[in-house]
């Protein structure tokens, strides 16, 4: 029998080598569908880290707000921008070098300011919402409905803000189509619309008719 | 034993892959924005860790709340990308330069 | 009592007013309002310079030393301005207004049609008014007043043709080299102010004596005798009024100016200016051997080596003009043997023969149609014989011949110096006696030129249709050609030559006794009892008749012959050896016609030297330096750190991004770096 | 549960979301010909908002929604000032938007948005509520830059502004994350005593310089700073002028939140002086620096804004009640300048005219008077000469700065100021001293509401030189407890 | 009653003054002349009652005026004046006159502008004397540049923009130290501004030290003192006339008078220290700005030096009186050297302004300031010339004109510290004849050789009024110092007292 928490340890080494694997594939891969889907199977590794933390709630969601949504408008961006491929991975090799320093040193400083050797002491205790008596979910949800409900509307203010904004910037009132409006329909006037031109009887072609109005015939073609 | 420092130098390597992402994609924007989700999910999984250690659910429910401003923020990201691409026909951002000094 | 304010008020003031009506009305007043209004003011000035002389001489007034207002008043620090009138300032006044009277008269005669008339009066009435008040002063800040206010007439008047470039040359010249006497001058005031704590003349003068034993500073280890560096400095002001070596070189190019003014303020009055001061502060000098060997070596030098100049001179002024260097020499001469009254004797004997000279030589122009060479002149006996009467008078008196004025001054100088024990007495008594030789040389040489011998212009008639020559356009005529016989010059000019002949030859037979060896100036003048040389002069002396009688024996009296003898020759029997003479003697022809190269030496050094070291510090330090890489070079830096900095902007995304990276990568560092 | 209690405590912001929702609504049921109602119904209110910030104000601070909500002076007056700064940003912006057809409510609704985020943030008591309240205003923000949707300008600023706003919000989140980890709660009066006792303090710490990321972007302090220029040029100068002004007082109310309230205790304190004072000198070198090689009125006005953040930084750095006093009182001097000086832009651009390069302004005293002399008054306050409000601000900073011990500092920034002043200078010389480029000696048409609010503007900034006690003291109020 | 609120309404009189003018528009220039000449005259009446109502003998500040300004600051509007400051405000309210007078037809371009700017500048400049609070003092201070640096850059020549710019920045600059210095003072006093306040407070030596440097750069700047002083000639050259004059009149002395109201009472013993810098500074100036001065080609460039060289009497003048009280106890002639610079100060206001307006004068007729375009201009403005030499000596410290009054002061006080100080001093009486009357030579004297010359006009009614205003003061100075003397000499007296107290 393996120890549960060795399992949990190898789980976790597991999907945190998928993560970190994937991670490296997002930035790394040539083709920005594959760097999508990269992003996607970190994100699905992720979960299951967190699954392991015993934040199901979290987990699930993580999936059906960004693999099911996120992601699904990444991929749908990329596929409308039809973007060349080969050039925007140019110079990649240049600057892998100075990407790795950077990260490199950045990781050094972290962990030596994170103090992860303090930290190494601290093991997951008993799930809380279990102590509780409660499922992840309630206790979360316990948590967001009272203690964190100013924050829980001011969220959905901002998605309102992101519909508006997203159908501010994207939606076109196409000049080119044709609409029909009633209002304007109906209360034309029948004067600018049809003239009536008194004529003479015709005659032979000594005698010349009277000109053409052009801006009458234009006004007739709009609606 | 898997320790809080397993999912923080996670968090912290998955920050610094989003950062090297920085310095090595100069052209793709799209992955940029990748690279920002990453980041987030770096920052998700440290706020996981320590409300599990913690024993507290507010860092779980600001989790939840980053996974939904992302969302919102995505999508309005996406829509200036898309901008974007109709007034300068590329996403290119190592042509997008007609602002500076 | 006390002499009248109110007199004394009018006579400083009585010029001004005629002043101040040529100068801002003489448009409306008209050439006969304006002369008259200055001449009226002048005339006031000296009939009452002479009632003050008189009250002072008869006791009937005591003399007067009041404030009349104060001019600034600061702790202890006070100056006022006020008069101080003993016989010393009666003489003086009597002096200045007399002549400056004499001159207003010939200037009408003179400048009859210069388009300046008015301003002309104006000015020299001004200078009156600067030179009463430089004399009546009773305090050192008034004294400078008055100096600087002659020295602005002097200028103004020097520069009074201001069309011509010599004449604004000139008065610059004359101006800045005043200046640089003035500047010692300052300094000694502030010495005087100093030691002394007053600027009055006379607790000055009373606590004189504790100058004795104070010292300055220069450094920390040298220490100057205070009244010796208080005599000096004083003595700088007075070396460039009254023109001493080496600040000498502004009188001879004054000549630019009308020749009344030179008679009136660059031979008579205002030159004497620091001849006056210097006795005036004679209780000062008097603590100092060093500072009147100082003034005594000046002088000498000043006597006898400016007088050789004259002896080459063409130019008829300029020969009067070096001849009044070189008696200012015998004056400075004497106040160096401490015969201040010697000096002052001299001053007022030369003043009068000086003017006349000078009037004379004026009249002689006038008569030559402006034409100054004497190379031109000759035979101008017949034409003007008042003038060649009173010149020849003014001449014997300049050179000393006894019974005339001059030789009464001049000979006690002489004998005084002869006296002196002082360090550079025997140096200046050697220069006073070739001086003598060196007189009557350039003063027999001008005269026979002038008025003896063949004529050397060309009478031209031109029947000119009423056309009188313009008095300044005389550059356009060709040198010696006349377009009138020469004629004696009108009354207006003459007068004056003969007012001024009286003095010339009476004044010296009359003034010796009480002025040099009587008490007649009092307290004005102190001198030690050890000093006092004309105190010893004056136990020889048994009267004017007997002193004239007396100097006929003397050296002085046989080096005149003497020169009198070689010049008769050379200018009246044989001109032609003049000429041999100057190609044997020419490097020292050169040395004296080139006036030993002083003025070239002080064009190049300080005329163009400070020109040349302004452009340079200008350029180099201004423009250069403080603009260029201080002020303007910062700017740029900025500049260029801007461009440089701006780069980093390179409009790329990627590029911001690294900068925020980069930034948190250095907080995170330096943090750390803190933290270990 | 909430009660009425915290209900009355938001009205203000719940008045608001209201509003901005009915806005929403009318104007899509209204004709484009009728706007105009919007834009006054707009003004309106944020005016009666301003009037319920003030009139609601409780004696004592107060708190709604479990912490999440704090209603104190600082709040108070950032609130007040917010508004104010955006109801003059739509006066001054009407004329632009019409010419640019860009007069469409969404611009007002999501400014609106943006302020209702301001307001949050300045209230916010909790990290959760700062974040929120940020993102609200950012996104808005982002909108905001990209609404001119046919200018490539104004894209690519908007892009630039996203990826970089997205960068630092995620670099503030993973400080959040920290600093949580630390203490163990979100609760910034309970952080502040947790940071004190906290086991973990280099992870504090080491959130805290995340965090600092994040404030220095929001300010715009250098090196976060290069959003700014870029966006301020890129984005239409109707919206510049909201980005430049009102959410610098949300900065300040961001970085006092979580600097002083969160992490205000001496102990912790010290270190962000440290940074911040680092981050201000860069600000004032760059800011001051870059702007005097720039050409486009809007990057001068932009750089400058960086180093009007590194002035606010020297108050900030402070620490102490006098220091965030003055850099309030600096932050809202700032928003002023800001609208007066991009109001004095806004009032001379035209239809197919964009008032953006220096050289624009050319010869404006001929031309226009007396714009030319508003905008005379507001370049010496962004100089700070006195005896405009701009100096008053800068001595307060420097005050500041020297009584907290950090006399270098100040010597820095008056050594930036003398350079500062030039480009400045520059623009009172183009106007006053230059003669008209041909063919631009048009005078600049009169939208008489704009005129007149403008005008009340610039000489605000004048009389309070004068008169700058009272909103002083209203600021050191805020702190003094 | 009315001396409440005289020095509030001499400040702001002009200052309100100018909001008339520059509503009577380009459209009506005439009426924006006679109003900002009726605001000056009004002003300059108002600082006669000043003057009548002040009591001279009495050291004490006087026309206190009070208010709690900032109050969460604790920053005062505090105004009071002693006799120096009266001297001052006279000074500029008179010369604020004879620029209006002297602009009236001169400037056509936007006169009304520019009257009120002249206007705002006086009352800024009249505020400065005026101000008890340093933080007043500073803000009217820096205030005073924006209508200057908008005189000099909108009507003046052609380098106009470099020339104001860095007038301005250089300004600035100087003066942003001496704010930090105050800031630093302020907290010091635990929070106040009063200048009284601050002269009690007790500093150390390194303290003073790097105050009086803050102190130094700021009013070295303003005054100008060697090196510092490369703006002046610029700013001068490019400036209209009236914008010359009141640099040269006014401005400049604002710098002298911050030295006796900040240097002095505040850090006297770092002053005492460093008095020979700014006394060396100030022979500097004496010395070789009088050699710049004999070449510079421009008119204005060479008055503008030598009023560098003049002002240089001031700071030695003040700096002299250290020495003396500090090293020789010699109070009497302390006060000698300190009355030397307040005195040289008003002359200098009056000269300057004069040559400046005279140059002013000749510019308008022919459109150059260079002196080789000049000559003989004394054959067609015979009136004019007597004017241009009058000033011209009055330049070169002649006796009987103001010009020498406060040389020969300063002079004779130094010379009690040092006889090598008034050495150097005194050479100015050399240099300065040379400069000035070799322009009056090359000017005014000889032939006329450009034909343009020989055209232009004597002054008119007008410019002989600004001109004859300015020789009336001169002379009346020059001849009769002692009231002016005495109208400062309690003031002197008090502050040559401070100056022996040590603060450490």
């Amino acid at each position: 029998m393996i120890d549960p928490q060795l399992f949990q340890l190898i789980c976790f080494y597991a999907f945190g080598a998928v993560t970190v694997g994937a991670a490296l594939g997002v930035i790394s891969l040539r083709n920005t569908v594959h760097a999508v889907l990269s992003l996607v199977l970190t994100f699905f590794s992720t979960a299951c880290i967190w699954l392991l933390a015993e934040a199901e709630f979290l987990a699930i969601a993580l999936i059906v707000v960004y693999v099911g949504a996120v992601m699904v408008l990444f991929l749908f961006v990329v596929m409308m921008l039809d973007i060349e491929q080969e050039k925007v991975r140019e110079g990649f090799i240049r600057y892998l070098p100075v990407g790795i320093i950077v990260a490199l040193i950045m990781l050094g400083e972290m962990v030596a300011l994170i103090g992860v050797r303090a930290m190494h002491a601290q093991t997951m205790g008993e799930n809380p919402a279990t102590a509780m008596g409660v499922s992840n979910t309630e206790w979360l949800g316990n948590a967001l409905y009272t203690q964190f409900l100013l924050p829980f509307e001011i969220a959905a203010l901002i998605l309102t803000v992101g519909v508006v904004a997203a159908v501010a910037l994207t939606l076109r009132h196409r000049g080119g189509a044709r609409h029909q409006s009633a209002s304007q329909q109906v209360s034309v006037n029948p004067r600018d619309r049809v003239r009536l031109v008194k004529m003479a009887t015709e005659y032979p072609a000594s005698v010349q008719p009277a000109p053409a109005q052009p801006s009458a015939g234009d006004q007739e073609t709009k609606p | 034993m898997i320790t809080l420092s397993h999912f923080i130098v996670l968090g912290a390597v998955l920050f610094c892959i989003a950062v090297a992402s920085l310095f090595i994609n100069r052209k793709n924007v799209i992955v940029l924005l990748m690279s920002i989700e990453l980041m987030l999910l770096a920052v998700n999984i440290n706020f996981v860790a320590f409300s599990r250690f913690h024993g507290d659910p507010a860092g779980q429910v600001f989790v939840f709340f980053i996974l939904t401003v992302a969302a919102a923020e995505t999508a309005i990201g996406l829509a200036i990308l898309v901008l974007l691409f109709r007034n300068r026909s590329t996403i290119n951002i190592a042509q997008i330069d007609s602002m500076k000094g | 009592m006390e002499l009248s304010t109110s007199i004394l008020l009018t006579i400083a003031l009585a010029p001004l007013v005629g002043c101040v009506l040529a100068g801002f009305l003489g448009r409306f007043l008209g050439r006969a309002g304006s002369h008259s209004a200055t001449i009226l003011g002048v005339a006031i000035s000296c009939g009452l310079s002479f009632y003050v002389l008189y009250q002072l001489t008869t006791g009937a007034a005591t003399n007067y030393n009041h404030n009349l207002y104060t001019w600034f008043e600061i702790g202890k620090f006070s100056a006022s301005v006020g008069f101080l009138i003993d016989r010393l300032t009666a003489m003086m006044m009597v002096v200045v207004t007399f002549v400056s009277l004499l001159v207003h008269i010939y200037t009408i005669g003179y400048m009859k049609d210069d388009p300046g008339y008015q301003r002309f009066f104006s000015y020299i009435s001004l200078f009156t008014f600067s030179m009463l008040m430089l004399v009546m002063s009773n305090n050192f800040m008034q004294l400078f007043f008055g100096w600087e206010a002659v020295g602005l007439v002097s200028y103004l008047l020097i520069g009074f043709w201001y069309k011509k470039p010599t004449a604004i040359y000139a008065n610059l010249k004359a101006f800045v080299v005043n200046r640089v006497g003035d500047f010692g001058f300052l300094l000694g005031i502030a010495a005087v102010l100093f030691f002394l704590n007053t600027l009055d003349y006379a607790t000055a003068f009373h606590n004189a004596d504790t100058l004795i034993g104070k010292t300055l500073h220069i450094t920390s280890t040298v220490q100057w005798d205070a009244a010796t560096v208080i005599g000096i400095l004083l003595f700088i002001g007075a070396m460039g009024k009254s023109a001493q070596v080496p600040l000498h070189v502004w009188l001879p190019d004054s000549m630019e100016g009308p020749t009344p003014i030179s008679a009136l303020i660059h031979a008579a009055t205002m030159v004497t200016a620091g001849i006056f001061m210097v006795a005036r502060m004679s209780p000062i000098f008097e603590l100092s051997e060093g500072a009147l060997s100082f003034v005594m070596v000046i002088g000498a030098t000043g006597a006898l080596f400016t007088g050789l100049i004259g002896i080459v001179q063409n130019d008829i002024k300029r020969v009067v003009a070096y001849s009044t260097l070189s008696q200012l020499g015998y004056m400075t001469v004497a106040l160096g043997a401490s015969a201040y009254a010697g000096a002052v004797f001299h001053l007022m004997t030369h003043a009068f023969f000086k003017a006349l000279l000078f009037l004379g030589a004026g009249s002689v122009i006038i008569a030559m149609h402006h034409e100054q060479d004497m190379r031109y002149m000759g035979g101008l006996r017949k034409y003007m014989p008042i003038t060649w009467i009173t010149m020849w008078i003014g001449s014997l008196a300049l050179c000393g011949v006894p019974f005339f004025a001059g030789f009464y001054s001049k000979d006690a100088i002489i004998e005084a110096v002869g006296e002196s024990h002082r360090w550079g007495a025997g140096y200046a008594y050697f220069c006073v006696l070739a001086g003598a030789f060196v007189t009557a040389t350039y003063t027999f040489r001008q005269m026979y030129l002038t008025f003896h011998g063949k004529e050397r212009f060309k009478v031209v008639e031109q029947h000119g249709h009423g056309h009188h020559d313009e008095h300044h356009d005389d550059e356009h005529h060709e040198p010696g050609v006349l377009h009138h016989a020469p004629k004696e010059s009108p009354w207006v000019v003459t007068l004056p030559l003969i007012l001024l002949a009286i003095p010339s030859l009476l004044i010296g037979y009359f003034a010796i006794q009480p002025m040099l060896y009587g008490d007649w100036f009092g307290g004005s003048i102190q001198v030690h009892e050890i000093n006092n040389v004309l105190g010893k002069l004056g136990e020889e002396f048994h009267g004017s008749l007997a002193m004239a009688l007396h100097g006929f024996g003397q050296p002085p009296f046989w080096l005149v012959a003497a020169a009198f003898a070689i010049t008769t020759y050379i200018y009246l029997f044989n001109p032609s050896v003049a000429d041999k003479i100057k190609s044997a003697l020419k490097p020292l022809w050169t040395m004296l016609d080139r006036k030993y190269w002083i003025d070239d030496v002080y064009y190049a050094v300080f005329a163009k030297g400070g020109v040349m070291l302004g452009r340079a510090l200008w350029k180099g330090g201004d423009a250069a330096v403080i603009d260029g890489a201080l002020v303007d070079g910062s700017a740029n830096l900025v500049q260029r750190i801007a461009s440089g900095v701006r780069r980093l902007q390179s409009g790329y995304l990627y590029h911001y991004a690294f900068a925020m990276i980069l930034g948190l990568i250095l907080l995170l560092g330096g943090y750390w770096l803190v933290g270990q | 549960m909430p009660n009425m209690n915290d209900i009355l405590i938001l009205l203000p912001e719940l008045y608001l979301v209201v509003a901005a929702c009915v806005l929403l609504l009318l104007d899509a049921f209204m004709t484009p010909a009728r706007r105009g109602v919007l834009h006054w119904l707009s003004i309106g209110v944020l005016l009666i908002a301003m009037y319920l910030v003030v009139a609601g104000q409780p004696e004592q601070t107060v708190t709604a929604f479990n912490g999440m909500f704090v209603r104190d002076r600082v709040a108070e007056i950032l609130k007040v000032f917010a508004l104010l700064s955006t109801a003059l940003v739509f006066v001054y912006a009407r004329p632009y938007l019409i010419d640019r057809k860009l007069y469409v409510g969404e611009f007002y609704t999501l400014t609106i948005f943006a302020v209702i985020g301001i307001m949050l943030l300045v209230s916010a008591g909790n990290l959760l509520t700062v974040y929120l309240g940020l993102e609200l205003l950012t996104l808005s923000s982002y909108a905001l830059v990209a609404l001119n949707r046919d200018s490539s300008l104004s894209s690519e600023a908007a892009i630039k502004y996203f990826v970089l706003g997205a960068l630092a919000s995620g670099m503030l989140l993973y400080g959040m994350s920290m600093v949580y980890g630390a203490t163990g709660t979100l609760d910034l009066v309970q952080l502040h005593t947790a940071a004190v006792h906290n086991t973990m303090p280099n992870l504090l710490l080491f959130g805290l310089i995340f965090m600092i990321v994040g404030i220095g972007f929001k300010l715009g302090a250098a090196p976060f700073h290069m959003w700014i220029p870029d966006v301020y040029q890129g984005s239409p100068t109707a919206v510049t002028i909201f980005i430049g002004s009102a959410p610098k007082l949300a900065a300040f109310g961001m970085a006092y939140r979580l600097l002083e309230s969160g992490m205000g205790d001496p102990s912790i304190a010290h270190h962000w002086q440290q940074m911040l004072a680092v981050l201000a000198v860069l600000s004032l070198a760059i800011g001051n620096l870059v702007a005097i090689v720039q050409t486009n009125l809007k990057r001068v006005l932009a750089y400058s804004t960086i180093s009007h953040m590194g002035y606010l930084l020297l108050g900030l750095a402070s620490a102490n009640s006098e220091g965030y006093a003055a850099a309030m009182f600096y932050a809202i001097s700032y928003a002023l300048m800001g609208t007066a000086a991009f109001g004095v832009i806004l009032a001379l651009a035209r239809a197919g005219f964009e008032c953006e390069e220096v050289d624009d302004l050319k010869g404006l005293n001929q031309r226009s008077p007396w714009l030319a002399f508003l905008m005379l008054l507001v370049m010496f306050s962004l100089a700070g000469v006195p005896p405009m409000f701009g100096f008053f601000a800068k001595l307060m900073v420097l005050q500041a700065a020297v009584n907290a011990g950090m006399l270098w500092l100040a010597i820095v920034g008056a050594v930036f100021a003398i350079i500062g002043l030039y480009y400045y200078l520059r623009v009172v010389k183009v106007m006053y001293f230059d003669k008209p480029v041909e063919g631009t000696e048009h005078k600049p048409q009169a939208d008489v509401s704009l005129r007149f609010v403008l005008s009340l503007n610039a000489f605000a900034l004048l009389v309070m030189g004068f008169c700058w006690g009272p909103l002083l003291e209203w600021c050191k109020s805020a702190f003094a407890a | 009653m009315f001396n409440h609120f005289l020095l509030s309404l001499l400040i702001w009189l002009p200052v309100v003054g100018a909001i008339p003018v520059l509503l009577a528009g380009s459209a009506r220039p005439n009426l924006a002349r006679w109003t900002a000449l009726l605001m000056a005259v009004l002003t300059f009446a108002v600082s006669l009652v000043l003057l009548m109502q002040f009591n001279a003998d009495s050291p004490l500040k006087q026309f206190t005026e009070d208010y709690q300004w900032i109050s969460a600051l604790n920053v005062h509007y505090g105004l009071a004046v002693d006799g120096i400051s009266v001297a001052l405000i006279l000074l500029t309210s008179f010369v604020g006159i004879l620029v209006i007078i002297g602009a009236w037809d001169v400037i056509q371009d936007k006169p009304h502008q520019y009257m009120a700017a002249m206007l705002v500048l006086e009352g800024l400049m009249i505020g400065v004397f005026c101000a008890t609070d340093a933080l007043l003092f500073y803000a009217f201070f820096e205030a005073m540049l924006i209508p200057m640096f908008i005189l000099i850059g909108v009507w003046g020549g052609p380098r106009r923009v470099y020339a104001t710019l860095k007038f301005f920045i250089y300004t600035f600059l100087g003066s942003i130290f001496m704010l930090i210095g105050l800031i630093y003072l302020y907290n010091k006093a635990g929070g106040s501004f009063d200048l009284n306040t601050l002269a009690g407070l007790r500093l150390s030596m390194k303290e003073q030290s790097w105050l009086f440097f803050a102190f130094l750069f700021a009013f070295a700047v303003k005054v100008p003192m060697v090196p510092v002083h490369t703006w002046l000639p610029d700013a001068h050259v490019e400036a209209p006339t009236g914008g010359s004059v009141v640099l040269a009149a006014v401005m400049l002395k604002i710098g002298g008078y911050g030295f006796l109201r900040f240097s002095l009472p505040i850090v006297p013993d770092a002053s005492e220290a460093y008095a020979w810098l700014v006394i060396g500074l100030s022979l500097l100036a004496v010395v070789y700005i009088g050699y710049i001065a004999l070449v510079q080609e421009d008119m204005k460039k060479l008055v503008a030096y030598s009023s560098v060289a003049h002002m240089g009497f001031v700071t030695l003048g003040i700096f002299i009186a250290f020495m003396l009280v500090r090293s020789d106890n010699n109070l009497d002639a302390a006060k000698l050297g300190m009355q030397g610079a307040m005195v040289q100060m008003i002359s200098h206001g009056f000269i300057s302004g004069a040559m400046f307006s005279c140059i002013g004068v000749l510019y308008d007729r022919l459109h150059s300031r260079q002196i080789k375009d000049y000559g003989g201009v004394i054959n067609v403005m015979p009136w004019f010339g007597f004017f241009y030499l009058f000033f011209a000596m009055a330049n070169s410290g002649l006796p009987g004109t103001s010009g020498f009054v406060g040389e020969f002061m300063v002079i004779l006080a130094s010379f009690s510290a040092n006889p090598w100080i008034a050495l150097f001093a005194a050479f100015t009486l050399i240099i300065g004849a040379a400069y000035t009357l070799w322009m009056v030579k090359r000017v005014m004297w000889g032939e006329i050789t450009n034909p343009h010359v020989a055209e232009m006009k004597d002054i008119n009614g007008r410019e002989a009024f600004v001109l004859i205003a300015f020789a009336a003061a001169v002379l009346v100075l020059g001849v009769w110092p002692q009231p002016l003397i005495h109208l400062m000499d309690a003031s002197v007296t008090q502050l040559v007292q401070q100056l022996g107290n040590h603060k450490i």
